[in-house]
């Protein structure tokens, strides 16, 4: 029972509301637990909520041409799109999105069309930290992407198929056959690669945030950098969904993937505030190092 | 008829009463000379015309007695033409020669006349001592010409000269002697087949006339002597040396083949062919320009020598010798007389240094007569190589073939470094620096071009004799023509006449070309006619540019529809030969085309060899595994695979703007159309087996990676963008090296796209670069404000060329992963994962350091690209947004086509969806999805945004100090530092080291071998006579 | 040294190349060819020595080169060696100091030379008779007019009347060879000289234009060998 | 083959010394000596094909004479091939030495090894 | 047992090692002069040769041209050269 064109629609805003709000909590909650960690009391928990309705909310804001507005657009498009390819839920019409239009490799390529999207947008600004931010941010996903990529070509190879929803199907029936069992090497792969793409500590060279505020955001304000502020708890979302089910089986209900997503961006937090900063070409050696070599790993496991 | 002797009467009668003539005064005596020439050469046509009409022979016996007791001359058609050759170039030379004849005493004329006389005495005579005699009368004209020059040069040379001859005359009377002793006659004819030949002693008769004859041919090691002469004759006489005196010895040497045993043949075989390569080899060392043709002579004689000696070998009949030894002597012969002559008209004295530079007239030929020596097509040389190559394969000589390769490589690397110096003048990379005044050559013009006029027919001619009669065959060669002659008008006016001309070729082919020839033929006549639009970018005459664009376009079109082997291989070498001129043509061109030019004739007589050992017709080839690779050699060569890529930035980025686009968009698909059609003839096994397609995937996969990662560090944008489509050919050769279904259609597909995708960002850079006026990416900034339409086009080439989602380069990027990873190439996959993520890297650099960042002062006022240049990228664009909307539209025809030849469906279509083994992709709502996406978040930006304030350019947020100077807050130079420190040292130029190595290699052995000539004359006369004895001992006489 | 045993293998080398005609080549009656020249020119050309037969008319076309090599190497040394004269001054024998010719060489040469020329035009007219030819005519009467120049270096030759002799002597040689190719009735051949009676074998008047054509031949010999020697001592300072 | 045929020997002979001397001397003129005796040496070699002991020189003494002239003469074309190669010896020998004037007056030594700035 | 052809041989082979030997000579000898006057020799002593073979016609050849003539060439051209000495030495122009 094909839902109508228009009901899918609806279907999609909804699914899309509970992602940006689940986003939203989720930011405010793990800057919350490492502000504990640090031993701050921290920001109350739906601080990004007053964050994004008070930049949006600005009387005027500036523009450096046509460029600089649509970056943010690209930013949050790819955000959006990159959710709409992921089927959050198993088995439910509403949280399947559009994700028949396309397997992992348009959820994978489609995470770039944000990154270009901004990278477009910020250097047409004019600022030279922006364009320094992109390239850092661009060398260091370079990196990421081999051990990545290793790990799902190991995924595609043990479950003989690249469509997100077989493979999550692949995986129902007991924690004991999801990926992370079946094939922990490229887990441990895609954890790493996870770090890398999230740009938490060690990896967080590209914003920087303690520093100036260098990196695309710098120029933007007002309702701008408010549909960045989104975007970036959309595309945690997309991404952590995606986490979800190529490696921890999924989810069929929203309880369960609100409660996995949440533990896997915790371990990407828990790792991220014991380490100090890599420089780029050290983030470069050390993705292309031992991670690569866990992905060759996997692959092998599983290809010959 | 009129009998042969009234030429020996005529001449002698003048030249015994030249003196007395010239007693009268000189103008008298010049009449004489010039009306005996002329009458001559009118003579000799005669004979040749009426022999072409009544082949047969006619005997003639002087005496008054039959053969034995006399000697007998005959006339054919074979002689007829050589006469013919010896007269054509004494005249030319006579005419170069003209100032230095009339001062010198009358004796010179006398002794050029005898020299005419002795080489057709030479030609004619059937007895063995009569050739020795006429042999001593061209011997010593010869020397004495050489004399009449007062330098000391001159003298020494001649001495030198003469002491050779000694010897080799020497030894011609001990054979001849002997040969009368042990056959009883003198007679050429009753000689033959006698029993006397047979013993030690007649084996060894015959050696010593066979070492004569070669000695006179100036064998390498043993032709010192011979250099110091070209060096030291005027051009005139040069030309006549290499050009009358090669041809009637030859023709002497091929008289006396009868008399050869097969070991005999052989030594004149390998001692020719040696010539060939190594004064080749020797040649690469040489600046002084007659030295350096002089070397050239060698070598081409020695050609000569060795192709008659194996077609004695091995070919029955004589029409062998006529179409390739005939035809390499007959090519030999007209450019080395030409080239002769323009260094007289041209250089100094022969030490390289110019008087003036020729008009385009002259320069033409130049390049003719330069194209027609190395071999390369429509001239005779070409086919009649074609023909060798096939039958030494055939007779299993690959020892053979590959001198005859490696000496044409050698000439043609000097010699084209000659025509550089000749034609843009002898300053090196700046030709504006010093001017070098155009010289109206008049009179001297004259001889080269009528060479290079004749030369060019008689390609034409052979060619014809070779069947290619359909019109498309000629076009290429038409079309530049036409083009030459329309040089004057203006360069827009020929844009739009040079697209018609591609557009009416396309038209023409299109109806007799198969389905996979036409999906090329959109890429590479749409991409041509495309880049002939927008040849007219520039203003002024762009002389020179059409012409050679045109063949190029149209010799591609027709490798597409060629039919035999032999029309492939001609579009090929023709291309090849377009794409050096044009690479030439651009500013600092001058190297990175020489790269180019070595490339591609090693490439193309590789494919050559291979096309050949596969059967050299397309249709009927057995599969064979070694004619796959050669021919896939040549291939990857042209296609820049790693390790053979060393040529392509250089080619691609200093040629002009539009043809790098052409190049890089539409000429490099014809490697991947050769590529398959030569899977289809050859079978695809290879040597290696499936190892070696492991291999060959692997290398397009480096490629990728090497190359883009080799493009992010570039400053120039239009290396950045060579590299590139090295990076992307890359994939295309993995793709193709898979071989099934799915592999082949990613294969198509990328091509396809990279077509559209980079023909609109090569465009956009030179419309960038022509209005920045530079190539170099941090001196631009900030144009998209100036020039918005080639911001949108490069945007979308570099969204679809990173395989973002929307736009077609995800289709590539989806296929490709999916065949990767079904044919089990795991570890290609991850690899093209990391290149596809590394050529994000330089797309972001170039749009940013080009379009975005901060605007300089002097670009303030740029305009944008002029239309010539955006109409093409806008129809580019359009295709690009059709495909990517419909990805139907390119996939069907191309599943089609590969579906014809992998009928295993790995991909197939489910409405709009495509359906894997893997997984499925729908283009179609992919877009929608995106689209619509991006709307409605523009339409919630657009309402949340109140009154944007346009900022100027340096109100930014900046750590304190406020920036004033575009040129520091724009930062783009050495843009990944960081990702140099990490992965720079892969791309540290390692082949570029090792072809370097390979060419210093070359230059160092020829600087060894050329200290073998020591100058002095009496060490020349000992290599002679080693010479001779050394062959003795390989002819293992007991 | 290297070069001094690369010399020893070359001859070396040359020899064991020679060395099948030295072992296998004996001693060998006269060819057929041989034969056919030894009965037939006496009967068809009427002379009785063949040598002459054979290299005048047999092989005529041989002897027309020959003559074409000797005016070539002619017209090649006069154009080096007299170039001298137009360079600069030619100075006189005696200024530099030349030791003048003894009495006894003067008074002998003007006897001997016309004697020596006289003794030239016999060889040349006997050609077909007896041993010798125009060759050795014409050297011999080089050698006169050699020892003439020795006896007196100032008696600068006529070299008008040489280029003429020499021009003329080859014109009429050439001229005479067509004339064989068109006159004569029976397969006519370039450098006929039958188109003249034979006459009788022995006699001086015998054997067809022979004669004719081995002392205009003997004219163009001395004229050139005089004309090497002029060159040679031209301006021997 | 007892009859080895002695005017070859000598002119072989010559032949080899001939271009020894020619080869070995760097003096021009002694380089022309060579050649000059190689020469010799080949004319002889020429004769000694046609060389046959007890045999008269083709030259007939009278008509009668003619009859069974082959049997008693000497073979008369090696004869005539060597007068044409004697003079043609000459002609390039005379040639050689007026080079060889020419290269001593344009300023080189007597030796050839003066003349080597063409190499290379 | 001297019978004709032995004799024959016998004055060849005598002239013959002559010949050689004279020809060696003119080869090692230091002066010029006796080089060229020995080449002359060895021709006359080649047209003996060639008169006991029977070619008269080639004997009176080689006389003529080998012995007197090349050897007056070679002494002309001597003292040719020896003049160019001289105009050298005395700074003359040549």
């Amino acid at each position: 029972m094909e839902p109508s064109i228009p009901l899918r629609i609806a279907y999609a805003f909804a699914s899309l509301a509970v992602i940006t709000v689940y986003g939203l909590l989720l930011i405010g909650s793990m800057a919350r637990i490492s502000a504990k960690v640090q031993g701050r009391v921290g920001q109350p928990v739906w601080q990004p909520f007053i964050d994004i309705v008070k930049s949006s909310g600005k009387r005027n804001s500036i523009s450096h041409g046509v460029m600089f507005w649509l970056g943010p657009v690209f930013r949050l498009a790819g955000g959006v799109g990159t959710y709409m390819f992921v089927p959050a839920v198993l088995g439910s019409v509403v949280f399947q999105n559009f994700s028949m239009s396309g397997d992992l490799l348009l959820v994978m390529y489609f995470i770039f069309f944000g990154q270009l999207g901004m990278a477009l947008g910020a250097s047409e600004g004019g600022h030279p930290y922006s364009a320094i931010g992109v390239s850092r941010g661009l060398a260091q996903m370079t990196a990421f992407e081999v051990p990545f990529a290793l790990s799902i070509i190991s995924i595609a190879v043990q479950y003989g198929t690249l469509d997100i929803t077989k493979i999550v199907m692949a995986q129902q029936g007991g924690f004991l056959n999801w990926t992370l069992f079946t094939n922990p090497l490229a887990v441990v792969a895609a954890m790493i690669a996870f770090l890398g793409m999230s740009g938490h500590n060690p990896f967080s060279v590209v914003i920087a945030p303690q520093e100036i505020p260098i990196g695309p955001p710098t120029e933007y304000q007002s309702n701008l950098l408010g549909m960045l502020q989104t975007n970036r708890a959309v595309f945690n979302g997309a991404k952590l969904v995606l986490y979800m089910n190529l490696f921890f089986g999924g989810a069929t209900n929203v309880p369960v993937m609100v409660v996995k997503t949440f533990l896997i961006y915790f371990v990407n937090i828990f790792v991220g505030q014991a380490f100090p900063r890599f420089r780029t070409d050290q983030a470069i050696r050390f993705f292309l190092g031992v991670p690569t070599l866990i992905g060759i790993a996997a692959v092998v496991l599983f290809a010959f | 008829m009129v009998t042969p002797l009234a030429i020996f009467a005529a001449f002698l009668a003048t030249g015994f009463l030249l003196p007395l003539a010239d007693k009268l005064g000189r103008r008298v005596s010049a009449t004489l000379f010039w009306a005996l020439l002329a009458g001559f050469a009118g003579l000799a046509a005669y004979y040749l015309a009426s022999f072409v009409a009544a082949p047969g022979t006619l005997e003639i016996y002087t005496g008054g007695f039959e053969p034995p007791l006399v000697i007998a001359l005959r006339l054919g058609l074979e002689e007829s033409a050589a006469l013919a050759a010896v007269a054509a170039v004494a005249l030319l030379a006579a005419f170069s020669m003209r100032k230095a004849l009339h001062e010198a005493p009358v004796s010179g004329m006398m002794t050029f006349l005898m020299l005419v006389m002795g080489l057709s005495g030479l030609v004619l005579t059937r007895d063995l001592f009569n050739l020795f005699v006429f042999l001593e009368i061209s011997g010593i004209a010869g020397y004495a010409l050489l004399g009449f020059d007062d330098r000391r040069l001159a003298m020494s040379a001649a001495f030198k000269y003469m002491v050779a001859g000694g010897i080799a005359s020497a030894a011609y009377l001990v054979g001849v002697i002997y040969l009368y002793r042990l056959t009883g006659t003198l007679n050429l004819d009753l000689m033959i087949g006698s029993a006397g030949l047979e013993g030690a002693a007649g084996a060894a008769a015959v050696f010593f006339v066979l070492a004569a004859l070669l000695v006179e041919l100036k064998p390498f090691p043993a032709n010192g002597w011979a250099i110091d002469a070209y060096e030291a004759a005027n051009p005139g006489l040069g030309a006549l040396f290499s050009g009358a005196q090669a041809t009637a010895m030859l023709f002497a040497l091929y008289k006396v083949f009868p008399l050869l045993s097969d070991a005999h043949l052989a030594v004149v075989m390998w001692a020719g062919i040696v010539t060939f390569a190594f004064s080749n080899l020797v040649g690469l060392r040489q600046t002084a320009t007659r030295r350096m043709f002089g070397y050239s002579s060698a070598g081409q004689v020695g050609f000569v020598a060795a192709a008659l000696a194996f077609g004695a070998r091995y070919v029955e009949g004589s029409d062998f010798a006529w179409l390739v030894a005939g035809g390499l002597l007959v090519n030999h012969l007209l450019a080395k007389t030409g080239l002769f002559l323009l260094s007289a008209a041209f250089e100094s004295d022969g030490d390289g240094s110019m008087k003036g530079r020729p008009g385009t007239l002259v320069a033409a030929a130049a390049g003719v007569l330069v194209a027609a020596l190395v071999g390369l097509p429509p001239f005779p040389a070409f086919w009649a190589k074609w023909d060798l190559v096939r039958v030494a394969l055939a007779t299993r000589e690959y020892a053979f073939v590959a001198l005859v390769g490696a000496g044409g490589l050698f000439e043609a690397w000097y010699l084209f470094s000659w025509l550089v110096r000749l034609v843009k003048g002898g300053a090196d990379e700046t030709p504006e620096a010093a001017p070098v005044p155009v010289l109206r050559v008049g009179a001297d013009g004259v001889g080269p071009v009528l060479a290079a006029l004749g030369i060019a027919a008689l390609g034409g001619l052979s060619a014809w004799t070779r069947g290619f009669t359909d019109p498309l065959f000629w076009a290429p060669l038409a079309g530049g023509l036409l083009f030459l002659a329309l040089d004057r008008l203006p360069g827009k006016l020929k844009a739009l006449l040079a697209t018609a001309a591609i557009a009416a070729f396309g038209y023409f082919a299109l109806p007799s070309m198969s389905e996979f020839q036409k999906l090329f033929a959109l890429m590479i006549l749409g991409g041509g006619a495309l880049h002939a639009f927008a040849g007219g970018y520039l203003t002024g005459r762009r002389a020179g540019h059409f012409p050679l664009y045109v063949m190029t376009v149209l010799s591609l079109g027709y490798a597409l529809v060629a039919e035999s082997a032999l029309g492939f291989f001609m579009a090929w070498e023709l291309m090849a030969l377009g794409g050096y001129f044009l690479v030439l043509q651009g500013a600092k061109g001058r190297s990175a085309s020489m790269i180019y030019l070595a490339f591609s004739i090693g490439g193309a007589f590789l494919m050559m060899a291979g096309l050949q050992l596969g059967g050299g017709l397309i249709g009927g080839a057995a599969p064979s595994p070694a004619a796959l690779a050669l021919v896939g050699l040549g291939l990857l060569a042209k296609l820049g695979a790693f390790g053979l890529h060393v040529w392509l930035p250089g080619a691609y980025a200093e040629a002009a703007d539009d043809f790098s686009s052409f190049f890089s968009a539409s000429l490099s698909k014809v490697a991947v159309f050769a590529l398959m059609a030569a899977l289809a003839v050859f079978g695809e096994a290879l040597p290696g087996g499936e190892l070696a397609w492991r291999v060959v995937g692997w290398v397009g996969i480096l490629g990728a990676v090497l190359g883009a990662l080799a493009a992010i560090f570039q400053e120039d944008a239009k290396y950045a963008l060579a590299f590139s489509s090295m990076g992307q050919m890359g994939y295309v050769l993995a793709a193709l090296a898979m071989r099934d279904q799915m592999g082949w259609t990613t294969a198509l597909y990328l091509a396809a796209t990279h077509f559209l995708y980079k023909g609109m960002m090569w465009l956009s850079v030179a419309g960038a670069s022509l209005r920045t006026g530079t190539r170099t990416m941090y001196l631009m900034g900030g144009l998209i404000k100036r020039m918005p339409i080639s911001f949108v086009s490069f945007l979308v080439g570099i969204i679809a060329l990173s395989g973002v989602p929307p736009l077609t380069g995800f289709g590539g990027k989806w296929l490709l992963y999916h065949s990767l990873i079904a044919k089990g190439w795991y570890f290609e996959a991850a690899a093209s994962f990391l290149a596809s993520g590394i050529a994000f890297l330089y797309l972001y650099r170039m749009i940013h350091s080009i379009f975005l960042g901060q605007p300089k002062d002097e670009h303030r006022t740029v305009k944008e690209a002029p239309f010539w240049l955006v109409l093409p990228q806008l129809l580019l664009l359009v295709a690009v947004i059709a495909f990517s909307v419909f990805p139907r539209l390119i996939l069907d025809p191309i599943m089609a086509v590969v579906g014809a030849r992998y009928p295993a469906a790995g991909f197939a279509f489910e409405g709009q969806t495509l359906v894997s083994s893997l997984g499925y992709w729908n283009g179609l709502l992919t877009i929608v999805v995106v689209v619509v996406v991006f709307v409605l978040t523009f339409i919630w930006m657009v309402m949340n945004l109140r009154k944007p304030r346009l900022v100027k350019q340096f109100n930014i947020v900046f750590a304190a100090e406020r920036p004033f100077r575009p040129e520091t807050t724009h930062f783009a130079f050495d843009f990944f530092a960081p990702y140099r420190r990490a992965l720079g040292f892969l791309v540290r130029g390692r082949s570029e080291k090792a072809w370097t190595a390979v060419a210093g290699l070359a230059t160092s052995v020829a600087g060894a071998i050329r200290r073998l000539y020591t100058g002095n004359g009496q060490t020349y006369a000992l290599h002679v006579v080693l010479y001779v004895g050394i062959l003795y001992l390989f002819l293992g006489v007991r | 040294m290297m070069k001094k045993l690369l010399l020893l293998a070359a001859i070396a080398l040359l020899a064991f190349a020679l060395w099948p005609f030295v072992r296998d080549v004996g001693l060998a009656e006269p060819g057929e060819l041989a034969t056919a020249y030894l009965e037939r020119g006496p009967a068809e050309l009427g002379t009785a020595n063949v040598v002459t037969s054979i290299v005048v008319s047999y092989r005529g076309f041989d002897t027309l080169g020959e003559v074409t090599v000797l005016f070539t190497a002619t017209a090649g040394v006069g154009g080096l060696l007299a170039r001298r004269k137009s360079g600069h001054g030619k100075k006189k024998a005696a200024e530099r100091g030349a030791t003048d010719a003894s009495e006894i060489l003067k008074t002998a040469s003007r006897l001997l030379s016309p004697l020596l020329v006289l003794f030239g035009v016999y060889i040349f007219l006997h050609g077909h008779l007896t041993p010798g030819g125009g060759f050795q005519g014409g050297v011999v009467i080089a050698t006169a007019v050699l020892i003439g120049l020795l006896a007196d270096p100032e008696a600068g030759l006529a070299h008008g009347v040489m280029h003429v002799v020499e021009g003329l002597s080859g014109f009429a040689y050439v001229a005479l060879g067509a004339v064989g190719l068109w006159f004569t009735g029976v397969q006519a051949g370039f450098l006929d000289p039958r188109f003249l009676p034979l006459g009788e074998l022995g006699r001086l008047a015998s054997a067809g234009a022979i004669p004719i054509i081995y002392s205009l031949v003997g004219l163009k010999v001395g004229a050139e060998l005089t004309g090497i020697l002029d060159a040679m001592k031209e301006d021997a300072e | 083959m007892s009859d080895v045929n002695i005017v070859t020997l000598i002119g072989v002979a010559l032949l080899l010394v001939g271009f020894y001397g020619a080869l070995s001397r760097p003096n021009v003129i002694k380089m022309i000596v060579g050649f000059a005796i190689a020469d010799t040496g080949v004319n002889m070699i020429i004769v000694a094909v046609g060389y046959l002991p007890g045999r008269t020189a083709p030259i007939l003494d009278s008509a009668a004479d003619a009859a069974g002239a082959a049997a008693r003469m000497v073979d008369p074309i090696p004869q005539a091939l060597v007068l044409t190669a004697i003079v043609i010896g000459l002609a390039v020998t005379a040639l050689m030495l007026s080079f060889a004037v020419r290269m001593r007056r344009s300023g080189g030594g007597m030796a050839i090894d003066s003349y080597g700035e063409q190499k290379w | 047992m001297l019978d004709g052809r032995t004799t024959l041989d016998l004055v060849i082979g005598f002239l013959g090692l002559l010949m050689i030997f004279a020809a060696i000579w003119s080869v090692l000898s230091k002066r010029l002069l006796s080089s060229v006057l020995l080449s002359g020799a060895v021709s006359l002593l080649a047209s003996l040769v060639f008169l006991a073979v029977g070619a008269p016609d080639v004997a009176m050849t080689e006389a003529a041209i080998g012995s007197a003539l090349t050897t007056m060439v070679f002494l002309y051209s001597l003292s040719r050269m020896k003049a160019e000495q001289d105009a050298h030495e005395d700074g003359g122009a040549s």
